[in-house]
Formats: C-alpha cells, sequence, structure tokens
C-alpha cells in the first residue's frame, strides 16, 4: 500500500518543503522537486505492472469526514483507469519539471514555481487516484486552485491577474453544478463512494425527482449535473472561456496544466463514471452535442488567431471537445485514448511554442515570427512532428486516437452521422491551423525587427530534451492502440475494457475504411490549404478575411463570448451589488429603517423638549393641572 | 354654629388665590408669600377640623405646618437673596438655565 | 475534576481584569504581560475540556451546580456539551491571539483596553457553559458592555455611531428575548433550569410565541438578514481585537442560541419554522455575497462576508439533519477562525499603513510575501476550498440543506462561486498587480509581518488545515449531542396550519 | 346668627386681602396685606378655641415671618419692580386653573362626612387650658416629629447662612 500512498506524497512532500524554506532553497527548488516527481513516476510505472498483473486496488485510507450516513473518506482506486492517468501525469508533470528548471531559470520566483508545480502534480494525483466523490472533489479544487495560482504566477502584470481569477470564477460555475451532482448521488444513493454509486445507480433507473414542481428524470439530471463539472474543468462551451485567457501563465503551465493533465480531468471524470452516463440517452446526448461544437467552435476560432499560444489553447479546446464528444457516443476507451496521445503531443507543441517564446524574448504573435527553421531545428522538428500528430497524418498518435473517435461516433446512430461529420471537418480545420503555425513561424522569411532576429537561437538542452522525449510520445503514443482494421490488436482499448467497457460497433470494415480516408483527406487537405495560404499565396488569407469581414471579425473576436458573458453576468451583478444592494436595500431599506425610528423617536423629543422651557411656572401649571386632574376623578369615585 | 364646610369653602378660596398668585406673579419674592398664603389656608381647615372634631391632632398639625413654613420662607429668602446676588433678576420668566 | 473548571474559566479573566486594573497606568510592558500571561494560562486551563470530554455521552459536562437567589429558583448552573466545549476552547483561543495582535498597536488607555478584552473572555465563555437561563442572560448582556466600551472608545472615526448602533440592535433583540425568559420562566413552573426546558413539553403556540421572541435576540446576533446593517458598521470601526472577538466568538452566539434554545426547547416551532428560517439564510448568503462585491473597504467586505457564511450556519442549523447541524456547528468554528484570522490579518496591514481602502492597496505579494502567502490560505479556507476547514463545514451543511429542500441547496451552492468571486477579487487587488502605487503611497519601508505576528496567525493557520484534513477530531465532539437534540426535535409532531402551506410553496 | 355674619365679615375680608396680596404691584404692600390677613386669620382660630395657636400665629407669621420678608425686600432693591409687568404672559391659564382647583374643592366639600368626634372637647380643654392641652399632647405622643422639626429648623437655619452667605 505504501508505495501507492507515496505517489502523492511525495510531490506533496516537495511541495511543503519548497513552500516553507523558499528562502533557503532558492536556485535550488528542482533538486527537492525533480526527484519527487520521478519517485511518482517510477512508482506509477511500477503500479501499471502491477494493474497489468491484475492487482486492483480499492482501499481507504482513512475517514475524512464523518457525519451521521455520511461518510468520505481518503482513499485509493488504483484500476486500468487510474494507472493510464498515472501515467499521463507524472510523465508530463516530469519533463515539465525539467523544462522548466531551463524555462524559468532567470525567473524571481523559482523555488514558488516549482513548490506550485509539485503542489499541483500532488492535487492530481489525488484526483486521478480518488475512490469517492468527495476526494476527487477535493482534487479537482485543489488543480484548480493551482492552475489560479500558476496562471497568475506573474502576479504583477494585471493580465495575469486577472486570467487566474477567471479561471478559478468560471470552473467555480462548473464546479457548482458538479456539487450539486455530488450532493444528489448521496441523497439519492447514500454513498459518495465509487463503489456504491455503481453498483447501485442502476436501481434509479426510471425513478424521478421533483424540484420545484418539476419532473426530472433523476439518473439524467446526475449525469448533466457531473457533466457541469467536465464542462468547467475541460473548457467546454460554455465555460471555455477561461482555457485561452489561461495562456498569461508560464507556458510549462500551459503545457502541464492546460493541455496535458487539468484539462483532461474533467473527460476522466466522465470515463470513470461511465456506468452513470451510459444509462441516460438524453445525457449522452448532449455530452456528445457539447463535445462536437465545441470542438467546431474552438477550431474555427483558432483559424484566425494570430497568438501562438492561444492558438493552441484553441486548438486544446477543440481536442477537449473531441474527447468529451467520444464520451459522449460512449467511446470512452477512445476518449481516454485521446487524452492520452494529446497529452503528449499538446504538451510538446505548448513546450515548442515556449521555446519559441523563449527565442523570440516574450513575443508571442505569429505573424511576426518567419523562417525560425533555420535558428532553432530541434524545436522546430519536434514542434512538426506534433503537429503532424495533432492533425492526424497516418501513424502518428492523433491519428489513431483521433480516427477511433470517428469512427465510434459514425457507429452511433443517426446523430452519430452528424457528429462524425462535424468530427471530420474538425480535423480539417485542425490541421490547417496547426501548419498556419508552422508555415507562418518556421518558414519564410522573419519578420521581426533586426534586433529580434539577432537575438534568435536554439534553447539549451534543458529544454529540447524534453521536446525530444515527448516528440517519441506524440509520434508513438498511439502505436498501443492500433485499431483491429490495420491488423493492430487495439491493446489501449483492450486494456480499458474492465473500467469503461467495449463499444458496440455495427458497421463494417469498409465502412471504417472508408471513414479512415475521409479523416486522412481531410488532414492533408487542411495541411494543404494552409500550404497555400500561407507559403504558396500569402496574400490569399488578406483577400478572404476581406471577403468575409464579418465572419472575420466574429472568429477574431472569438464569438463575443466574453463580451456577452460581461454584459449579462459581470456587470449585473456588479450593478446588483454597489447599487441595488448597497444603495437600496441594505441602504435605504434596511438602514432606513434602523435609522428611521431612532430619528422619529429624536424628532419627537425634539418637539417634545419644547414644554422644557425653563420657566418656573411652566412646570407649575402642570403641577397644579395634575392636582386638578386628581382631585376630580377622586371626587367622581367617591360620589359614584 | 358656622357650619364646618363654609370654614372648608374660605380655606379652599384662599388656597387657590394663594395658587393662583404663584401661578402668575413673575416675582419670585410674591410667589413665596402665596405659598405662605396656600399654608395658612391649609392650617385654617386643619384647625377648623380640629375644632369640629373635637380633637387636638389637627392642631398638633398646624404647629408642624408653621415650623415647616418658617423654615421654607427661611430657606426661600436665603435662595432669592442669593439669586439676587448672582443674577440681579427676581422675575421667574428670566431665570429659564433648565430650558431644555 | 478536582476543581470546579467552568467557574474558574469564567472567573479568571474578570478577576484578572481587575487585577489589571489595578496596575499602574505608566507601567504598559507588565499590564501587556500580565494580559498575555494570563490569557495563555486560561487557554492552557480550557485545554482539559478538550481531553477530558467524554465525546461519547450526549449529556451535559463538567456540571457545577449552586443555589444562587432560591427566593425565585435560581441557580448557579454551568455545564458544557458537545455543542458548546468547542466554543469554549475557541474563546480562550482567540483571546491569545487579540492580546499579542494589540501589543503594538493599542497605545492609548492600555489598561482599560486589555482589561475589556479579558472581560469579555469571561463572560463569553459564561454565555457558552451556562445552564440557567437567568445566569445565561446576565452573562449574555454582560459581554455587551466590553465590547460597547472596545468599539467606541479604541475604534475608527465613526466608531461612536457603530457602537451606539450595536448596542441598540442587540440590545432591541435581548429585550424581547428577556420577555420570553420571563414567559418561559412562568411556563416552567417558575424555574430558570435550562436542562428542565429542554424536556418539557410546551403548548404550540407558547412556542411560537418564544420561538419569535429568542428569534429576535439570535438573529440580531447571528445576524441574518434582514437584521445584520450592524455587523459591517461595528466590524469596520472596532479594533483589530474587537472585530476578532465579534468575528470569532461574538456573532457565533446567535447561532448557539439557536441549538440551545430555539431547537431542544421549541421543538415543534422549530420544525414549523425551519423553511422560513432556511429560506432567511438562503437570501443572508446569496445577498452577502453579491454585496461583497461593492466593497471598498477591506473591514467592510469581510464583515459582509461574515453575513454570508452565518447564513450557511443558520441554513445548516435549521435543515434539521446530522450533517446540516454537525456541518452548522463546524462551520461557526470555522468561521470563527478563518474571519477570526482575516481580521487579524487586516490588522497587521493596516499597522503598517493606516488604510482600510482596498484601492490603496495592490501588489502587496512581493513587498510582503510571508503575509501574502498566509492571507491566501485563509482566503482559500473562506471560500471553501476542499483540504481547508471551510469545505468540511460547507459541504456538510450543502449536504443537509439539499437532503430537506433541493431548490435552497441549489441556490445556498451559488453562494460558492459568488464567495470566490469576491475573495478571489479582494485577493487580487490587494496582493497582485504592481506595487508602485502602494509604494509611493505608503512608502517602501513596510517590512514583512515579524515574528510575534507569524505566531498570532499560526494556530488559525494550523487549525485551517487539520480541521480541512482530519475533521473527525472536532466532528467527534458533536455526536452524540446532536444526536439527542435532533432526537428531540424530531420526536416533536408536527403543527398544520398556515406555515405549512407556506412551506410548500418554499420547497 | 352673629357668628355667622362675623364668619361672612371675615370671609369677604380674607378673600380681598388675598386678592390684594397676590395683585400688588410693589411687594412692600403685599406684604403689608399679608400681615392684615394674619391678623384676621388669627381672629378665626380664636373662633374656633385655638387660642395658643393664635397667639402663635401672630407672634410667629406677622410677627417674624412677614418682617423677615421685609428685611429682604428692604435689602433688595427693587424700584424697577414698579413699573415692571406683575404677571407672567400665561396668567390667564393660571388663574382658570387657580379656579378650577377652588370649584372642585368646594364642590366637593359637601360630600365630606365628619368622622368619629375625639376626646378633647371645649369642655375639656378649658378644664386643662388649651396651652397645656397642645403641649402635653406635643411632649408625649408627638415628641418624635416634634424632635424633627427642631432638626428642620435646625436645618432651615444652617441652610440660609450658607445660602446667603457672600463667597
Amino acid at each position: 500500500m505504501l508505495n501507492y500512498v507515496l505517489i502523492p506524497l511525495l510531490p506533496l512532500a516537495a511541495f511543503a518543503v519548497n513552500i516553507l524554506f523558499s528562502n533557503a532553497i532558492g536556485r535550488r527548488a528542482h533538486l527537492i522537486a525533480l526527484p519527487a516527481v520521478a519517485g511518482s513516476f517510477l512508482l506509477s510505472v511500477y503500479a501499471l505492472i502491477g494493474v497489468q498483473a491484475g492487482t486492483i486496488i480499492n482501499q481507504d485510507i482513512y475517514s475524512w469526514i464523518v457525519s451521521g450516513s455520511f461518510k468520505a473518506s481518503i482513499g485509493f482506486l488504483i484500476d486500468q483507469l487510474t494507472v493510464v492517468m498515472l501515467i499521463v501525469v507524472t510523465s508530463i508533470s516530469l519533463l515539465v519539471h525539467i523544462y522548466s528548471v531551463g524555462y524559468m531559470h532567470d525567473d524571481d520566483g523559482y523555488a514558488r514555481f516549482f513548490s506550485y508545480l509539485s503542489l499541483f502534480t500532488f492535487s492530481m494525483l489525488m484526483l486521478v487516484m480518488s475512490n469517492n466523490l468527495l476526494q476527487l472533489y477535493f482534487g479537482w479544487e485543489a488543480v484548480g486552485l493551482c492552475s489560479y495560482l500558476l496562471i497568475g504566477f506573474w502576479y504583477e502584470k494585471k493580465s495575469a491577474a486577472d486570467a487566474g481569477k477567471k479561471a478559478f470564477i468560471v470552473n467555480r460555475f462548473g464546479d457548482f453544478g458538479f456539487a450539486l451532482g455530488i450532493l444528489l448521488i448521496f441523497v439519492s444513493l447514500g454513498s459518495v463512494h465509487y463503489a456504491d454509486i455503481f453498483s447501485g445507480v442502476g436501481a434509479l433507473q426510471g425513478r424521478t425527482i421533483n424540484i420545484a414542481g418539476f419532473n426530472f428524470d433523476l439518473i439524467t439530471l446526475i449525469a448533466l449535473l457531473l457533466f457541469c463539472g467536465a464542462v468547467g474543468k475541460s473548457a467546454q462551451m460554455p465555460l471555455h472561456v477561461w482555457l485561452p485567457d489561461a495562456m498569461e501563465g508560464p507556458t510549462p503551465v500551459s503545457a502541464l496544466i492546460h493541455a496535458a493533465t487539468m484539462v483532461t480531468a474533467g473527460v476522466f471524470m466522465i470515463a470513470r463514471f461511465n456506468p452513470v452516463f451510459t444509462l441516460s440517452d438524453t445525457a449522452m446526448a448532449v455530452v456528445a452535442i457539447v463535445g462536437a461544437s465545441t470542438s467546431l467552435f474552438a477550431a474555427t476560432i483558432a483559424l484566425v488567431q494570430n497568438d501562438i499560444k492561444r492558438i493552441i489553447a484553441y486548438s486544446t479546446v477543440s481536442q477537449l471537445g473531441y474527447m468529451v464528444l467520444a464520451c459522449g457516443v460512449g467511446a470512452f476507451g477512445a476518449g481516454v485514448f485521446h487524452l492520452f496521445t494529446h497529452a503528449y503531443f499538446k504538451a510538446l507543441l505548448f513546450l515548442g511554442a515556449g521555446s519559441v517564446m523563449h527565442a523570440m524574448a516574450g513575443n508571442v504573435d505569429i505573424q511576426k515570427m518567419g523562417g525560425l527553421k533555420k535558428y532553432m531545428p530541434a524545436t522546430y522538428w519536434t514542434f512538426l512532428l506534433a503537429s503532424l500528430s495533432i492533425a492526424g497524418v497516418p501513424g502518428f498518435a492523433g491519428f489513431f486516437s483521433k480516427d477511433e473517435i470517428l469512427w465510434l461516433a459514425y457507429n452511433n446512430g443517426a446523430l452519430g452521422k452528424v457528429l462524425w461529420a462535424s468530427g471530420t471537418l474538425v480535423a480539417a480545420l485542425t490541421a490547417f491551423y496547426s501548419f498556419r503555425i508552422i508555415f507562418l513561424a518556421f518558414h519564410g522569411k522573419f519578420r521581426g525587427t533586426a534586433e529580434e532576429e539577432h537575438h534568435l537561437h536554439e534553447s539549451p538542452k534543458v529544454i529540447t530534451i524534453p521536446l525530444i522525449l515527448l516528440a517519441v510520445g506524440a509520434v508513438s503514443a498511439g502505436w498501443i492502440g492500433i485499431p483491429a482494421a490495420f491488423g493492430g490488436a487495439n491493446h489501449f482499448a483492450e486494456f480499458l475494457a474492465p473500467v469503461v467497457g467495449h463499444s458496440a460497433v455495427t458497421a463494417s470494415h469498409t465502412e471504417e475504411m472508408m471513414v479512415v480516408a475521409l479523416s486522412i483527406a481531410a488532414a492533408l487537405g487542411g495541411i494543404g490549404m494552409a500550404y497555400l495560404f500561407y507559403s504558396v499565396k500569402p496574400c490569399a488569407p488578406l483577400i478572404l478575411a476581406g471577403m468575409f469581414r464579418k465572419v472575420y471579425r466574429l472568429l477574431w473576436n472569438k464569438y463575443y463570448i466574453d463580451e456577452i458573458y460581461d454584459a449579462i453576468l459581470v456587470r449585473p451583478s456588479k450593478w446588483a451589488a454597489s447599487y441595488l444592494l448597497v444603495r437600496v436595500t441594505d441602504g435605504r431599506i434596511i438602514e432606513g429603517i434602523v435609522n428611521g425610528v431612532p430619528s422619529m423617536i429624536k424628532a419627537f423629543g425634539d418637539r417634545l423638549r419644547k414644554l422644557q422651557s425653563g420657566n418656573l411656572q411652566h412646570y407649575a401649571f402642570g403641577m397644579v393641572a395634575g392636582l386638578f386632574v386628581i382631585l376630580t376623578v377622586i371626587f367622581i369615585a367617591v360620589s359614584r | 354654629m358656622v357650619p364646618l364646610s363654609w370654614y372648608i369653602c374660605l380655606s379652599a378660596v384662599i388656597f387657590g388665590i394663594g395658587g393662583i398668585g404663584f401661578l402668575v406673579r413673575r416675582n419670585v419674592l410674591i410667589m413665596l408669600m402665596s405659598v405662605e398664603l396656600m399654608l395658612n389656608s391649609v392650617n385654617i381647615s386643619l384647625i377648623a377640623f380640629s375644632h369640629y372634631l373635637q380633637d387636638l391632632k389637627g392642631q398638633v398639625l398646624v404647629f408642624f405646618v408653621i415650623t415647616v413654613a418658617a423654615a421654607e420662607a427661611a430657606i426661600g429668602l436665603a435662595i432669592l437673596v442669593a439669586l439676587a446676588r448672582n443674577k440681579s433678576v427676581l422675575h421667574t420668566d428670566e431665570i429659564t438655565e433648565m430650558k431644555g | 475534576m478536582s476543581y470546579p473548571i467552568l467557574s474558574t474559566l469564567i472567573f479568571l479573566p474578570i478577576f484578572g481584569a481587575i487585577a489589571i486594573l489595578l496596575i499602574s497606568r505608566s507601567n504598559t510592558a507588565l499590564i501587556k504581560w500580565t494580559a498575555l500571561m494570563l490569557s495563555i494560562l486560561i487557554f492552557g486551563l480550557s485545554v482539559p475540556l478538550f481531553t477530558d470530554f467524554d465525546k461519547t455521552s450526549g449529556l451535559m459536562q463538567f456540571v457545577e451546580k449552586h443555589a444562587w437567589i432560591p427566593a425565585w429558583n435560581i441557580n448557579y448552573t454551568l455545564g458544557i456539551d458537545g455543542i458548546s466545549v468547542l466554543f469554549v476552547l475557541l474563546s480562550t483561543l482567540l483571546t491569545i491571539l487579540c492580546v499579542t495582535v494589540s501589543w503594538n498597536s493599542i497605545k492609548d488607555k492600555v489598561k482599560e483596553f486589555y482589561a475589556a478584552v479579558l472581560f469579555t473572555e469571561g463572560a463569553m465563555i459564561g454565555v457558552f457553559c451556562s445552564l440557567d437561563l437567568f445566569l445565561f442572560y446576565i452573562f449574555w448582556e454582560a459581554m455587551l458592555i466590553p465590547m460597547f466600551i472596545l468599539i467606541g472608545v479604541w475604534g475608527g472615526p465613526r466608531r461612536v455611531y457603530a457602537a451606539i448602533k450595536f448596542f441598540i440592535y442587540t440590545l432591541v433583540g435581548s429585550l424581547l428575548m428577556l420577555v420570553g425568559i420571563i414567559m418561559l420562566y412562568y411556563n416552567t413552573d417558575r424555574s430558570f433550569d435550562m436542562l428542565t426546558m429542554m424536556s418539557a413539553n410546551y403548548p404550540y403556540s407558547l412556542q411560537l410565541l418564544l420561538f419569535w421572541a429568542f428569534f429576535a435576540a439570535f438573529a440580531v446576533k447571528v445576524p441574518m438578514f434582514p437584521v445584520h446593517t450592524w455587523l459591517p458598521d461595528a466590524h469596520t470601526e472596532a479594533p483589530t481585537a474587537g472585530s476578532v472577538i465579534l468575528a470569532g466568538v461574538l456573532i457565533k452566539m446567535g447561532a448557539y442560541g439557536f441549538l440551545r434554545f430555539s431547537l431542544p426547547i421549541f421543538p415543534e416551532a422549530a420544525k414549523a419554522m425551519a423553511p422560513a428560517m432556511m429560506a432567511l439564510s438562503v437570501i443572508a448568503i446569496i445577498y452577502g455575497g453579491i454585496i461583497c462585491l461593492a466593497q471598498t473597504d477591506l473591514k467592510r467586505l469581510i464583515a459582509y462576508s461574515s453575513v454570508s457564511h452565518m447564513g450557511f450556519v443558520t441554513l445548516g442549523i435549521f435543515a434539521l439533519n446530522t450533517q446540516g447541524v454537525q456541518g452548522g456547528i463546524l462551520q461557526m468554528i470555522n468561521h470563527g477562525i478563518v474571519t477570526g484570522a482575516l481580521f487579524l490579518c487586516i490588522g497587521m496591514i493596516y499597522d503598517r499603513t493606516h488604510s482600510r481602502e482596498i484601492a490603496h492597496y495592490g501588489g502587496t505579494a512581493s513587498i510582503m510575501p510571508i503575509y501574502a502567502g498566509m492571507f491566501m490560505l485563509f482566503t482559500l479556507a473562506s471560500i471553501g476550498l476542499p483540504g481547508t476547514n471551510g469545505f468540511v463545514g460547507e459541504i456538510l451543511i450543502l449536504l443537509g440543506g439539499f437532503t430537506v429542500s433541493k431548490v435552497l441547496g441549489a441556490l445556498a451552492a451559488t453562494g460558492v462561486i459568488i464567495g470566490a468571486a469576491y475573495m478571489l477579487w479582494l485577493y487580487q487587488r490587494i496582493f497582485f498587480e504592481s506595487g508602485n502605487d502602494f509604494k509611493s503611497r505608503f512608502g517602501t519601508e513596510i517590512a514583512d509581518i515579524n515574528a510575534r505576528e507569524i505566531f498570532t496567525l499560526l494556530p488559525l493557520l494550523l487549525l485551517v488545515v487539520w480541521i480541512g484534513v482530519y475533521p473527525s477530531t472536532f466532528l467527534d465532539f458533536m455526536v452524540p449531542t446532536v444526536q439527542k437534540l435532533l432526537q428531540r426535535v424530531n420526536d416533536a409532531g408536527i403543527q398544520p396550519g398556515v406555515i405549512q402551506q407556506i412551506t410548500e410553496v418554499i420547497k | 346668627m352673629t357668628p355667622k355674619i362675623f364668619f361672612i365679615y371675615f370671609a369677604i375680608s380674607m378673600t380681598f386681602m388675598s386678592v390684594m396680596v397676590i395683585t400688588r404691584r410693589n411687594p412692600v404692600h403685599s406684604v403689608l396685606w399679608m400681615i392684615g390677613l394674619f391678623f384676621h386669620i388669627a381672629a378665626v382660630y380664636l373662633f374656633l378655641n385655638a387660642e395658643f395657636l393664635a397667639a402663635v400665629q401672630i407672634i410667629l407669621y406677622a410677627g417674624a415671618i412677614m418682617v423677615l420678608f421685609l428685611f429682604v425686600i428692604m435689602m433688595l432693591n427693587l424700584k424697577e419692580e414698579v413699573v415692571a409687568p406683575r404677571f407672567i404672559g400665561e396668567w390667564p391659564i393660571g388663574v382658570a386653573l387657580g379656579i378650577a382647583i377652588i370649584t372642585m374643592i368646594i364642590y366637593s366639600v359637601f360630600t365630606i362626612q365628619p368622622g368619629p368626634v375625639g376626646e378633647h372637647t371645649i369642655e375639656a380643654i378649658q378644664k386643662t387650658t388649651h396651652a397645656k392641652a397642645i403641649g402635653s399632647l406635643l411632649y408625649t405622643k408627638y415628641i418624635f416629629p416634634f424632635e424633627i422639626a427642631s432638626l428642620v429648623l435646625l436645618v432651615a437655619v444652617v441652610g440660609a447662612i450658607v445660602l446667603a452667605k457672600k463667597r
């Protein structure tokens, strides 16, 4: 058991040491953080071996919150799904740690950065290893916190601080639903432990729940509420707005948190709760549609952006949409598979972008780059491999996972066909914008200033080595899941099957070939278009933008989602707070009453005070009048 | 024989006049005299009762009333002197320090 | 126990306060050290409550009973159970911190200040320990006096207004309770014994009347919407120690009163009124949260956040189930720790800058990193991040609330979003962004918090994590007591009537 | 019949004098009217067989208290008193209240039911003489109030000195 406990505990220890002694440690922070993460990685590999040998662990460490019938533990569930996540998290985390040694080298907050990274790794591991919902929620919020801290790492920049805050608050909207989902699960099943939930959820089928006079299907409601959490964390529409802004953080953070691990927690959660989701067709349809529309929507935005990190960020949103789509069509295994491959190539893309930014002195505008290929070959080649992978060029990791999702979507009835079509379109778009970066940034002539050109250089080894290692993953990660149609055995899906089950396949191998062919065509078409637009005829994009000015504007401004939220949520609540509540309710009504009663009494007293003229005889009048009254009363009383 | 009620009525009238004097005069001195007037009116009725009820208690009480009246006059006049010395006014409507 | 521990805890501070008053005014060092040593001694004496408390019993423990005014059947009865024991400990702990945080910031009338703090402590403990209604009322009102003085003498510019508002508000509530107490006295066979009342059965109409009479006192103290407006003023104007006591213990008394009186003595009325109370709580949660977004004054913001958090507490209590009530009690402790700590933090920076305007700050994180780190942890606890104490309380309350009413539970959960919004925004405005404005306004000489201040915050910091990670230590205290309480409430019959129809609508 | 005629004379003249006391502009005149009134009151006392008190009335009131008043008047210069308005602005209220009180008392006088008659009949008093009768009562049964009265006077003496003393 100890080896499992140590997986999250090592990073936690590293965090504690680094944060408590940050002053003393300073530049040596990585000496503590790196071995810890490496240790976690090795233990994860050990866990993988154990699981492959059939050791599934589901054990409580201690009771966390106990109250009446409510009981939540800190405990670990180590099964196939967990192990996959463990490998992804620890391996990427390790590489990012190494990368950061070089990337953050000159930063004042070196120790702080590493402590946050360690804390994040710990939280993420707690999340994936959890055996109950509440611990999952703990990890869920803790990774959100780390994300907040790391996005706002350069807190002196207002935009960074804003972005961190935005990420946290937008996520809280999702978590709100997630928390309600947890509550609803407890209320209807009496437990928050996975085992109890999965064994008991079947009995809830057909039950409805009455809320405010409306009847809801209980399972659908639970599934949708849980999905809310995923929407927030995995940046699905309409809560995707925080992820592009999160790029204000240091690039290693973007790679680790906002590409490879944290944002995929939503997908992980849906996959983990597949027994619940599969019981509700409505929920599944919603999940699939949200995923598909997010992927399409984000891909279109990515087409026109110029900030290299933002493009990759939208691409992340889009790819996450893919994974969610996969879950929505019941292909949980495929979703996790894509999660797995995506982690490598997307982390690579980000780290490559970081390397580029390193050379460009922090400039992120791809229009100002060009011809970087000859200055930084290692970065270029790894970046190219990652782009090929994400575009879905056959043989690369992205191809296999994406293809599996499309194929399984195709199998999922009429709705599946639509989703598949949209997915294929997204594949083309993805290829296009990925290669847009390649052609604009690495090919052609350098478009920046001479001074900048002089500064261009390849990044140090500590940066390029993680890139190369990740490139290996980006190319080969898919090979463990080669589908049967290509003569493979799809080991990955088989491995996960005990947790997430098999997807039903109804269509024939011929159709599968057709699907594959179409997706390859889409990928190559996208790359070709990018080549045409940005290498052969560089003026074409401008002409297009001019022709479809409105569309271009819409995409450039990201469909004005941020502005809409600002108008319907942020400003009204600030207005309500500052005007309605402070001035009217608190100021006028409540304080009006509170201060009004005493001031009424005071006004009355002021009037009454006039009676106290100070003239002796006026008081005497009162006395005599009183005497008269008393006499009268006595007289009347006596004479009666 | 003069009926008892006549004495009481007389006492009441003098009492009332004393009261009026106290209420309407501005001069503190006259007000003090009005108080004496009222005390005397009470004495009249007390003695009248004493006579008609054939009991000396009423007269004993009158004795005490006179004592108090003397004390009151002494103190009252002393205050009056102090007042006249400090404020050089003797008119009640000019002494309104206690105005609220 | 060989000695009357509760009486010691009550009267040692009070006699200590008198002793401090006897020290020469000019000898401030002796005054401070006496106060500190006394408060530490009292805390030390209260530790046996923690260790010797029988967690398996729902009965009163450490009971002391002496006849006091036999003619009116008034007794001097003390005792604690699972509800009150933690509050006594919290009071003794926070008093130490109040003393240390005021070490340098109080320069005027030092003697009276520490005497007032200690006197407050004694009265507070008295409130939590009293088992005789008469005694309870005496402590309840006695506490007002030093608090009034603390705000009115050492407070900010509008201190007199705030102090009077605080006093009048609470007094009006208390007087209604006094009437209730007298009614209760005559209806309990002329007895003030709370334990007798807790097992007596009163007619429903009487219960209802008394419930509202007591409600007036407790709701003001909590403070529940809409009688909360004294709190921002009092908190804002009070000196740091005053704010800490106010937030940490004093406003807990309202909720404590609900648990000690409203639920066990008027179970039927409490049950009938619970939906209305829950609705008010939810309003307070959301209202208090949103109003925080508009605050420009540091202390005022935290004060309004207290309204929101105490909304959670009352929501939990009136959910009338195990999770809700336990969560409510724990959340009271949490709120005392976290909000107390936030006020301590604010006091520390106020000592340096003498400004409470949020807009005057910015970039403090790079100037005072340790301070920023500690503040961050308390901020996170305040917004209920898992792993901190705030989460444990909130999730239990939400569980309890959600079990009773889905709509109210869901609405209460929105408070979590709003809480994150205003606290993080506050944190950003104070600690993040550029520190240039801060430096030009307050000079570059602002030092990070010193050892004294770190040790002031450290106990609270440890508690935040302790309760967050292993809350069972504290939850175990209340299990039997809460069970007993809920049994009492749930055994009571439900009264049909108009209220029931209202509650149907709310549900 | 004769006593009634005498009483009517006294009643009318005493009322008249009282009115004069409270309406005179010059305080000296008021005092003089007051002294006249006191003599009349003393006469009424004689009617009522209270010889001792009649004497006390003249000696103490007319002789001592009123002289005290006169002294004070002399001491204070009250020249302007002759021209200043005599009554306060609200005098009609005072008059009305006074008349109301008088009316009320007179109205109630006729309902008086005298209590049982005591032992001090006129004959009994005449046997012991009036002064002795009062004296024996004062120094036996009412010795305690009597001593208190003396204390009251003492306080008055001290008080008067303290108040009127020049600082």
